[in-house]
């Protein structure tokens, strides 16, 4: 019988685990730009990874696997996030300039509430070509939430 | 697939899910207008293949070989950071952080 | 059906054809030496894969013997391929290290180039 | 099947780009892919020293040299119909050679037949090592192996030797060119 709810809940999970993994793959496939992809890979590389590895150790038991398996969800629990940052540090650096982030600044309100538009109507719309920015916090703070909304709103 | 009894569906499941993510990876791979894109398909290609390499292991009944699944994501964190690195520096011996041995 | 079958059976045999072309491709039709080297290497890990296809045993596991286990798959290949890779490696390190040479020599890694410069010298 | 027709995909991409830090990268994936499909041909042993030596060691080596030299492909300057045909041609007589081949996973094919059920069966009793491809590789063709090191001691020197007389462009030039000599150390 235990065996039975053991099953059940290791089956729950893994199908949890590849619903968030193909979402993760879905946004990295769709996002408008590089940043955006990153918070979406950073869901199948949570969520997706994380309810695959619980699912199989659940369903292993306690044997050496499961300790092998949680030595592999930790190393990705660390090494995924050090990866992201380093890929947005470096895109930053690089002069890629995050999509629709400017709409927070006063001075170019209205060209970017024109470029959200015309955005959001076309999300598979290439990242645009990358240019030089001064003002990197204030851009990257913004694209930070504006991120975030956005992979929420597909993911549903 | 004759060993195919309903405990193994559901990790024929997520290996197909798994399979689908990583053509996606793929295709971003190929598609990314930035560097950054490609690398950032690289990692998720990496993790792709250390959980299809975890699922096939317990669908063929020989999970042993997650000790590889190790290797692949140390590798697979190197690789990107070795990528990353220089990117942002030009140069993988920047700044004294290469290892010294 | 039988086109399918035909498929099943050879389906590794010709992507592998299909790498192997490729990276002589790449190794013929490109000038820059570094995508030269990438072709090489395309070349070697198709070599790889043709080797290691006929290993495989449908319903049988990896050589690592274990009571629970009664087919394998053929260990040998996998001996000969492991030789192959490091070997393939090496063979890439020392092509980097001499178009490194050949971008101080010349200032350039491309072929054309280097054969005009060459001429002029 | 799925990750093969990846792999032919990713080759696709790498014959076609011409920014050789995306050919780069593209190697990495497709070395990837190929160790998922060497795990799914059995051959774990052979997967994890392709993902370490493919994706690793010689992504970053390659990166090395990018960095020694340049970055950017030229456009090719004639038009490589001569190429295509050979590769056509030959892809052609493969093609044709391979309908001889024994169909895939076929336990009664020849390979199976010879050498390697004495390995098989004998190896647990012979060297008491689990492992067959280890006890194949370390014992009964050691000399293979001690002919690999040396291969590769070889070519550790020769880029050595190469690498050793460059003039000092700048500084982080010879930097990189003594990490490159280090990091191929630990792998002889």
């Amino acid at each position: 019988m235990s065996d039975q709810i053991l099953t059940i809940v290791s089956w729950l999970f893994l199908g949890l685990g590849s619903f968030f993994y193909l979402v993760g793959a879905f946004g990295l496939f769709r996002m408008p730009d590089v940043f955006t992809r990153m918070h979406a890979v950073s869901v199948s590389d949570t969520l997706g990874v994380g309810f695959l590895i619980t699912g199989m150790a659940i369903e292993t038991g306690w044997s050496l696997n499961t300790a092998r398996l949680i030595i592999i969800l930790a190393i990705m629990l660390y090494s995924g996030p050090i990866a992201t940052h380093a890929l947005a540090q470096a895109a930053l650096h690089a002069g890629v300039k995050p999509k629709l982030a400017d709409n927070r600044l006063k001075k170019s309100r209205r060209i970017s509430a024109t470029r959200e538009i015309a955005g959001s109507s076309n999300i598979q719309a290439k990242s645009s070509a990358p240019t030089k920015s001064r003002s990197r916090t204030a851009r990257k703070s913004s694209s930070a939430t504006r991120g975030k909304g956005r992979g929420q709103s597909s993911k549903r | 697939m004759e060993g195919l009894t309903e405990g193994l569906f559901m990790y024929m499941v997520a290996a197909i899910a798994i399979l689908v993510a990583l053509g996606l990876a793929v295709f971003r791979a190929l598609a990314g207008p930035t560097v950054f894109d490609r690398a950032l398909a690289a990692n998720a290609v990496g993790t792709g293949a250390i959980m299809l390499l975890a699922i096939v292991g317990f669908l063929t009944g020989r999970p042993e070989f997650l000790d590889i699944g190790i290797l692949y994501a140390l590798l697979n964190i190197i690789a990107t950071l070795a990528v990353l690195k220089f990117f942002r520096y030009g140069d993988l011996g920047h700044a004294g952080e290469e290892p010294k041995d | 059906m039988a086109a399918l079958q035909e498929l099943v059976n050879h389906y590794n045999h010709w992507i592998a054809v299909f790498l192997m072309v490729a990276g002589l491709y790449v190794v013929v039709a490109r000038g820059n030496m570094v995508k030269k080297l990438v072709g090489l290497s395309l070349f070697q890990t198709s070599v790889y894969l043709i080797y290691l296809t006929p290993g495989k045993i449908i319903g049988g596991t990896a050589p690592i013997l274990s009571d629970e286990f009664t087919v394998y798959s053929n260990p040998l290949p996998h001996v000969l391929i492991l030789t192959a890779i490091v070997v393939g490696i090496a063979t890439i390190a020392l092509g980097l290290a001499l178009v490194v040479r050949i971008n101080e020599a010349f200032g350039s890694i491309e072929e054309d180039e280097i054969f005009e410069k060459d001429v002029e010298a | 099947m799925v990750l093969l027709t990846l792999m032919a995909i990713v080759t696709i991409g790498v014959v076609r780009l011409r920014n050789l830090f995306a050919v780069v990268i593209l190697g990495g994936i497709y070395s990837f892919l190929m160790a998922s499909v060497m795990i799914m041909l059995d051959a774990v042993d052979v997967a994890m020293t392709e993902a370490s030596v493919g994706a690793g060691i010689s992504t970053v080596l390659m990166l090395g040299t990018l960095y020694l030299t340049k970055m950017e492909e030229t456009r090719p300057a004639h038009t490589p119909l001569l190429p295509l045909f050979v590769a056509v041609v030959t892809a052609g007589g493969l093609i044709y050679g391979t309908i001889d081949l024994p169909p895939f996973g076929d336990a009664a094919g020849i390979i199976h037949q010879h050498v390697a059920p004495h390995y098989l069966q004998n190896s647990i009793v012979e060297t008491s090592v689990p492992n067959v491809v280890t006890s194949v590789l370390a014992s009964y063709r050691g000399f293979d192996t001690l002919g690999e090191t040396v291969v590769i001691f070889t070519a550790g020197i020769a880029v050595l030797l190469l690498l050793k007389g460059r003039r000092p462009a700048s500084e982080p030039d010879s930097n990189a060119a003594k990490a490159r000599s280090r990091r191929r150390r630990p792998k002889a």
